[in-house]
């Protein structure tokens, strides 16, 4: 047995020892005074990972082709890897919570555990590996979900996206069934050239799709992201609305292009209505929001449907613009999330009223706050908008025009809700609900730092962008 | 004769058995119990088209594995969220938990 | 180091500089300091230029040009004409007015305003489609908090639709921009370099379409103004000033820079749909404002009718007309910032803006009156007054055009100035003239030094302007040739 | 002549002088700087008439113009600007002096007469301002720079009716006069803009050389609703000169003007900016005589009508004031018709000459009834005829200068009137007898309204006044024995050797029938005045409820100003403003609103579909999998 084609999975390798290392620590610390020092570790080993997920890495696949390796995964598992990193620096104040303290450990391992998936997703070169990595990012994220185990809108939240997660994955096995049974194979190289517009080609094709698009949480297969996002603990909020949704859409890039990249002509309509549906639907839901985790769970559903939007056009300058577009997103949200638990963690309160008069009492979270949804609006110089321009640029370069416009009314929408925080914060007097004045914790305000200035400089300095896009080129076909 | 379409007819009623199922239970088990009908009929599925089309290799059998594998730590999960949710709200009937909505 | 840039990082610095201090002193000092460097970069701008101009014959000057992101051809390409160093000129000079007039305000306003300027600042100086927006939203963006946290009455109501409507007109801007770069052959966000390409007429169509109504929200386009009347009248003085006086010009530049530039057979040929929207604009906006008791809806209103002009006289493609349209956002500039400003004076000590609430304030506060006729006297367009120069130059050209249908329009929207006449003088008479009518405001006083200073700057502008206005009217008309040329082409 | 620039600039930099510096000087430094101020033009002015008539006479046998200063002001296009000049030919200089002259009075006259006045200083720099505008109007070498001064003594004028901006009726009238005009005014620019486009060039030089005749030649071809374009421009520049000479129906504005100090009424409505309008369209004469002959026709009637209709109105009216305003109104009429009625070359520019003639005597003359008015008027502190009588005992200078006055304007010999009178009236006599015997008819109202203004002041009932009225001081009877004086001598000028619209001399006679008869309608006015006022009795009161429904239509001034208002404020007010401003907040405003409700309402509504329960979410899931399938499969 040949155990070298293991070392192309450097990446993979480094997490799972993380989740050991991570394991072992909390099982055997677990009730000690060690355990102080776990989220310390935790991070630290996750800023390990980080960096050395920009080392140089070699290209290729292993395993007669199920797991493949090049620069645009390396870069796909590095914007998940900063994302984890962030969830991480910003969970550590709420796990501290004396009802949480016990299981506080074990946050971390699952978190680890499903980034593993999530890798695996990425880095699938066969259906079945990517299942399975779609499957070990869900599943312990319900746990996630469900991590307050004392509210009841925490239990909410896990047991509706263990059962949307067990249909959804469903339905999408039952789509890979078919287009095995249309293919006889699970390869992607293989599919692709056997891609035929047979009926059942179709129909697992649709199939499969949904549960990527589950994921992604595109209009109409987003029902459970609000319930979950609201009633879920901001980490978790945070982690599925930004670093699950990204390898969703990363593995939806891959396998649209790589895979059905034959069928374009079929799913691009498909693709194109649930766009926009997505982002109207996401919209108009989310104008008259009064908790704030329920609001950014349809403001995250909109945003996918802007992602959607590099993804429909499988051009380089789409693939580009969608990672750079969720590299920014990600440090928008994040930075959102991690006010937002600041004042969770500070208040217990999520709803907007509990923002009022915020930059009176804590000017710096508001700031950042009005950042954060600046970015998401697209407003320059901050990240957003480089990052929408690209996105709405891809689509343009292909001509299509009507698409790019109705994006753009829409962030229009967007932007009537994104002022309402702002509005809030900035021009409401802090009422009741509002939280005094308070100081954030250490690691959080590390992670908000981060967030700031990636939504700063990722925009102004061509450099990340053009990094992408370098990486970018020539991967696809 | 039982040809592959037979199975094939099998399988996509158990599927629309499970969300059928899924649909109309009010007990959040007996919607697990539907789910577990969905992933079955897709096992079978597998198996089917292995076995009738492609008998060279074994990729659908092994899917198949992996999916039960799967589906039972699926279950596991569920039920442990289940019997959270049964302690919270004394309750596992699925119309019950919908505090968030709209 | 480019001097253009110049513009864009001083506010920048005097915004970083702000974010250091909060003592009223420390934030006075920046912000004179940096709006009064501003305003001496602008006037330095705008002698070199002379100089250069001299010597050049480059359409555009102080060219610099850096590479940004390679795969869009998106470069930061600055440079500027004769539009754009009048256009710099202007917003230096009621930005640091606006200073004046928002005296007492705070670190965190003085914070926004910089924001503002800088977007305004880049906006002129850029020759880059993608920087030139990008700018017009950084100056579109603070006044949803300019207005929403230091404005009055129905400030919220009124900061949120201007800021969606403007918002919306950009959302139209993008979409014309990325169509402008793509269907040009995706080689260029270049202005002068796209000038040069061709756009096939088919999509010109839709393309002029999208990008005049996108600015043309902000020109106070008909029937997209209605921001204007609430924004303008819940902004604090000195945002008011600097909406009206510079922001609502970022509209009519972009009108002719990208849509007519770009794009001169559509212009051509889809001129008269807007020239009836703007021409009813001009009216249209002269009747509204005829009975509004509001001093600041009064001003909106004719803010309405003065930009509708500016955009009427750009569709009238011709030299002159155009001409004038510059020198009139130039001279409405001058003006609105000169309304709003004295119109904050008398608010800030009467507390109403009424008209029906006041009376006979020429015999309490003087010097704010004086100047209020003075400014009156501008809008209606009398000679010696900027607003005359203006005004004539734009009917003039448009009744250059031989045929029935542009003279008539013309003809109509002359008759604005009737109108005009008839708003200023019924506010001047119900405000400043006749009996005092409260007589607390017997004990007001006058307009304070550094509102002395404001409304005395944006005086002398306005009275050089329309004194000697050949000075800023030739190097208006000299940069309007390549415009011209290009319209000829086709 | 290079000199002649200073006859406007002085003005001017005392304008700069008293409005900056009114804060540091005291009144009556301001009063005497600005009488100085105003003397140096007037003597230049006289310098000029001297040189340009008299001494240089390098013109000679042809009054042309000559452009002393010249600069382009602005550049609208490669073959069009404005330039900013002095043009000096007969016309123009005689407009110098008359405007210099009558305003240096008004200047020593205000001395006296706005003593103590708040605003004192600021009187004489809109005075000095107003002299500025109109020396610039009158040297105008184009007509854009006519149209920019034009402009500008409107605003002066309304700055100076509103001097007293405390008092509502003053707004109110400065208000009216500035927006009358204004609308006048545009007319006047639409004039300019067709006239200019067809013609290349605002010059008027260039416009009205009548060799080229490039008015008539070019815009021959263009016509619009039947009329030629040259109509239409000339008939609009009438509308201009109509505002601000207060022809019918634009007049409303004038006699509201008398809200004024009375001194300004004197200068600017009386004797100089309101026969602006007559000037434009001498200016212009050759244009509208053989571009636009059917103006001229329509001058002709309109100048008719009003000389008629005002001299009627006056008749009623017992606000002293408003009868020399009305008065005024119907002798620019006069000036109007004589413009009207004039043809080309020798003794056919009679009555262009006599027009110009009859404003170069009717300024002096209404200048000085306007500040003998002025000088009762601030004794009696009342504009009132009914407070007034007997007055000749108690201001001797009043009463003489006064009467000259009254005498010249009826058209008694020796004095001014009577000759610019008796040519214009011969004029109309050879262009048709009717226009003779309307102007011949409003004379003799003339002379009644005048006498009865005339014997009401000064004779009438001898009343008992709480404080005895008393002689103006000498400032201001001293301006009034020099108009006086004017009055007297003016009449001799031989001014069809100076003054004619092919600008070449010519010489003219009395025509003695002609004046007979305007001699004899004129006595008789008199004498029916005298019998009626020059005791106090019931006779007037008598011949009012006699002609009561004519009596009170003429009071009202026939309900003109009524007419106006309900077009101002009932249509453009109520019927235009108003719905314009609910279209715009509810319509326009409205549908944006929508717009952002809209989506609100969408929002609530769709709501529902988020039920919160899985299995709603699950049906959703499946059916749209399903549904998604089958469109594709079927698409």
């Amino acid at each position: 047995m040949d155990f070298s084609n293991f070392l192309m999975m450097h990446q993979e390798l480094g997490l799972l020892s993380i989740f050991v290392i991570l394991l072992f620590f909390d099982i055997l610390a677990s009730g000690t005074r060690y355990m102080r020092w776990f989220r310390a570790v935790a991070v630290g080993l996750m800023s390990l990972q980080t960096i050395f997920g920009f080392f140089p890495m070699p290209e290729g696949a292993a395993f007669g082709g199920m797991y493949v390796t090049s620069d645009l995964t390396v870069l796909m598992k590095n914007v998940l890897n900063i994302g984890t990193l962030i969830v991480f620096m910003q969970a550590g104040r709420w796990l501290r919570q004396p009802e949480n303290s016990i299981r506080e450990g074990e946050f971390y391992v699952i978190a680890t555990a499903t980034l593993l998936g999530m890798y695996l997703m990425v880095s699938s070169g066969n259906f079945m590996l990517l299942y399975i990595g779609i499957e070990i990012a869900s599943l312990p994220a319900a746990c996630l979900a469900a991590f307050n185990k004392y509210k009841e809108k925490s239990a909410e939240a896990g047991a509706k996206y263990i059962l949307m997660t067990a249909l959804s994955s469903g339905v999408m096995m039952f789509g890979l069934s078919y287009l095995y049974g249309a293919m006889g194979t699970m390869y992607f190289a293989d599919m692709s050239l056997g891609v035929a517009l047979e009926p059942m080609t179709i129909l697992g094709f649709v199939f499969f799709f949904s549960g990527l698009a589950f994921k992604i949480s595109l209009v109409p297969f987003h029902m459970w992201a609000p319930d979950v996002y609201e009633g879920g603990p901001t980490a978790t909020t945070a982690y599925l609305s930004v670093v699950s949704k990204a390898a969703a859409v990363f593995a939806l890039l891959l396998t649209l292009h790589h895979v059905f990249g034959g069928m374009a002509h079929v799913w691009y309509y498909m693709l194109w209505v649930l766009t926009v549906a997505t982002i109207v639907i996401g919209n108009l839901f989310a104008v008259r929001q009064k908790d704030i985790k329920r609001f950014f769970a349809y403001s995250s559903i909109s945003q996918a449907g802007y992602i959607m939007l590099g993804v429909l056009h499988g051009t380089e300058m789409g693939l580009s613009a969608t990672i750079y577009y969720i590299f920014v997103y990600l440090f928008s949200n994040l930075a959102a999330f991690g006010v937002i638990a600041s004042l969770e963690n500070r208040s217990g309160q999520t709803d907007i009223a509990a923002y009022n008069g915020l930059y009176k009492t804590n000017p710096k979270l508001a700031l950042v706050m009005m950042l954060a949804v600046f970015s998401l609006a697209g407003i320059p110089p901050l990240g957003g908008f480089f990052s929408k321009f690209f996105i709405f640029a891809s689509s343009a370069a292909e001509g299509d025009y009507v698409l790019v416009f109705i994006a753009t009314i829409n962030t229009v929408i967007s932007l009537y809700y994104y002022l309402r925080i702002v509005k809030a914060m900035f021009i409401n007097s802090p009422g009741e609900d509002s939280v005094g004045p308070f100081k954030t914790d250490g690691f959080n305000r590390a992670s908000l730092v981060i967030c700031v200035a990636g939504i700063l400089f990722t925009g102004i300095l061509s450099g990340c962008y053009s990094y992408i896009s370098a990486v970018g080129f020539g991967l696809i076909q | 004769m039982v040809t592959m379409e037979h199975y094939l007819i099998v399988s996509s009623i158990m599927f629309f058995v499970g969300v059928y199922g899924f649909i109309t239970r009010k007990n959040l088990l007996a919607v697990l119990i539907s789910i577990e009908l969905i992933l079955n009929s897709v096992e079978i599925n597998f198996c089917v088209f292995n076995r009738f089309l492609y008998p060279e290799h074994m990729e659908g059998m092994f899917f198949s594995l992996f999916g039960i594998a799967i589906s039972a730590a699926e279950t596991a999960v569920a039920i442990a969220i289940i019997i959270n949710v049964y302690r919270i709200a004394n309750n596992i009937d699925v119309r019950h938990i919908d505090k968030m909505k709209y | 180091m480019n001097i253009l840039s110049l513009l864009v990082i001083i506010p920048l610095a005097t915004l970083l500089l702000l974010l250091l201090g909060k003592g009223q002193k420390y934030v006075r000092g920046v912000v004179v300091g940096g709006f009064g460097l501003l305003l001496l970069s602008a006037v330095i701008l705008a002698v070199l230029f002379l100089h250069e101009r001299a010597v050049s014959d480059a359409a555009m000057l102080f060219v610099a040009d850096t590479l940004w992101y390679a795969p869009l051809n998106i470069h930061y390409a600055v440079g500027v004409d004769g539009i754009s160093v009048v256009m710099i000129l202007l917003s230096a000079v009621v930005g640091f007015t606006g200073v004046f007039s928002a005296w007492n305000m705070n670190r965190d306003f003085f914070a926004w305003y910089c924001l503002l300027a800088i977007g305004v600042f880049g906006y002129f100086i850029s020759l880059d489609l993608f920087t030139m927006f990008m700018f017009y939203e950084v100056a579109l963006i603070p006044m949803f908090l300019l207005i929403g946290v230091w404005g009055t009455g129905k400030k919220e109501y009124a900061a949120m639709k201007l800021t969606l409507m403007l918002m919306a007109g950009s959302a139209l801007l993008l979409t014309g921009i990325l169509g402008i770069y793509f269907i040009s052959g995706g080689t260029t966000m270049n202005i002068m370099e796209l000038s040069q390409l061709h756009i096939p007429m088919t999509h010109q169509y839709w393309i002029f379409c999208l990008v005049f109504i996108g600015f043309g929200v902000l020109g106070a386009l008909f029937p997209f103004h209605t921001w204007s009347p609430d924004g303008h009248a819940s902004a604090p003085t000195s945002v008011s000033m600097l909406h009206a006086g510079v922001l609502m010009k970022l509209g009519g530049y972009g009108c002719f820079r990208v849509a007519i530039f770009l794009m001169p057979e559509a212009a051509h040929e889809l001129s008269w749909i807007f020239l009836i929207l703007t021409g009813i604009g001009v009216v249209y906006g002269a009747y509204g404002a005829v009975l509004q008791t509001d001093l600041k809806y009064i001003n909106a209103y004719s803010s309405v009718s003065h930009c509708g002009l500016v955009l009427f006289a750009i569709l009238m493609l011709n030299h002159t007309a155009m001409t004038g349209a510059v020198l009139q956002m130039l001279s409405h500039g001058l003006m609105t910032a000169l309304f709003f400003s004295l119109i904050g004076v008398i608010y800030s000590r009467t507390h109403t803006r009424d008209i029906r609430e006041m009376g006979g304030l020429m015999r309490i506060m003087p010097f704010a009156s004086v100047c209020y006729v003075i400014a009156g006297f501008a809008s209606l367009g009398l000679p010696g007054l900027s607003g005359f120069v203006a005004e004539m130059t734009v009917f003039v050209g448009s009744f250059e055009h031989a045929d029935m249908f542009h003279r008539v329009l013309t003809v109509l929207a002359t008759t604005s100035i009737v109108i005009t006449a008839v708003y200023i003088l019924r506010t001047v008479g119900k405000v400043l003239y006749g009996p005092v009518v409260n007589s607390d405001h017997l004990k007001l006083d006058d307009a304070h030094w550094y509102e002395k200073i404001s409304a005395v700057a944006l005086i002398a502008c306005i009275v050089i302007i329309g004194v000697w206005p050949s000075g800023v009217q030739g190097i208006i008309y000299d940069s309007l040739a390549p415009v011209m040329k290009q319209l000829t082409l086709f | 002549m290079g000199f002649t620039v200073f006859i406007i600039l002085i003005p001017l930099v005392m304008f700069l002088l008293l409005s900056f510096g009114s804060k540091w000087l005291r009144p009556r430094a301001a009063g005497v700087i600005g009488t100085l101020g105003m003397t140096i033009p007037a003597l230049l002015s006289y310098y000029t008439a001297y040189r340009y008539f008299l001494a240089d006479a390098y013109v000679w046998p042809v009054w042309g113009p000559i452009n002393t200063f010249s600069m382009e002001w602005l550049r609208f296009s490669d073959n069009l600007s404005i330039e900013m000049g002095v043009m000096l030919d007969s016309i123009s200089i005689m407009m110098l002096v008359v405007v210099t002259t009558v305003s240096l009075m008004v200047h020593i006259y205000s001395l006296g007469y706005m003593k103590g006045e708040r605003g004192f200083q600021r009187y004489y720099a809109l005075l000095s301002l107003f002299s500025f505008s109109m020396l610039g109007l009158v040297v105008a070498t184009n007509i854009f720079q006519m149209y920019i001064f034009w402009e500008l003594v409107g605003a002066s004028s309304y700055l100076l009716i509103g001097f007293y901006y405390t008092r509502p009726e003053a707004v109110a009238a400065s208000k009216k006069a500035f927006i009358v005009t204004r609308f006048a005014d545009l007319g006047f620019l639409i004039g300019i803009l067709i006239l200019s486009y067809y013609t290349g060039t605002f010059d008027f030089n260039k416009i009205m050389d009548v060799e080229a005749d490039l008015a008539v030649t070019t815009m021959a071809g263009s016509s619009f609703l039947g009329l030629s374009a040259a109509t239409w421009a000339m008939a609009l520049i009438f509308m201009g000169a109509a505002g601000k000479s207060a022809m019918f129906p634009l007049h409303i504005w004038l006699p509201d003007a008398m809200e004024g100090p009375t001194p300004v009424s004197a200068l600017i409505h009386a004797a100089t900016m309101v026969v602006a309008g007559v000037y434009l369209i001498a200016r212009m004469f050759p244009v509208y005589l053989f571009a636009a002959p059917d103006v001229l026709t329509l001058i002709t009637y309109v100048g008719l009508f009003t000389a008629l209709f005002a001299a009627l109105i006056a008749i009623t009216q017992t606000d002293i004031k408003r009868v020399l305003a009305f008065s005024t109104i119907s002798q620019i009429a006069y000036m109007m018709v004589a413009l009207g009625v004039s043809g080309y070359g020798g003794d056919f520019g009679e009555g262009y000459t006599y027009s110009m003639f009859h404003l170069f005597t009717h300024a002096f003359f209404k200048a000085l009834l306007f500040l003998g008015a002025g000088a009762v008027i601030h004794t009696i502190h009342s504009n009132e005829m009914e407070v007034m009588g007997g007055l000749r005992k108690y201001m001797p200078i009043t009463h003489i200068t006064f009467l000259i006055a009254c005498l010249s304007i009826s058209g008694i010999p020796p004095f001014s009137g009577f000759f610019s009178k008796d040519g214009i009236l011969s004029a109309a006599l050879r262009y048709e007898p009717f226009v003779f015997g309307v102007l011949l008819f409003t004379a003799g109202l003339t002379a009644f309204y005048m006498f009865r203004l005339y014997f009401r002041i000064f004779w009438g009932v001898d009343r008992q006044y709480e404080k005895p009225p008393h002689e103006a001081p000498k400032s201001m009877t001293i301006p009034l024995i020099v108009l006086a004086v004017l009055t007297c001598v003016t009449g001799f000028i031989p001014f069809s050797f100076y003054v004619s619209p092919d600008i070449r001399p010519y010489e003219v006679y009395i025509h003695w029938p002609v004046a007979l008869s305007s001699i004899v309608v004129g006595g008789i006015g008199i004498f029916i005045a005298m019998w009626f006022y020059r005791k106090a009795s019931d006779r007037p009161a008598h011949l009012a409820a006699k002609l009561s429904g004519f009596w009170k239509a003429a009071y009202h001034r026939f309900y003109i100003d009524d007419v106006w208002m309900f077009i101002t404020k009932k249509i453009i007010f109520r019927g235009i403003s108003g719905p314009v401003a609910w279209f715009d907040r509810h319509v326009v405003d409205g549908t944006m609103n929508v717009l952002g409700t809209g989506t609100l309402k969408t929002s609530e509504a769709i709501k529902g579909s988020q039920t919160g329960r899985v299995q709603t979410y699950a049906v959703v899931f499946v059916l749209s999998v399903m549904v998604i399938t089958v469109l594709v499969l079927v698409l």
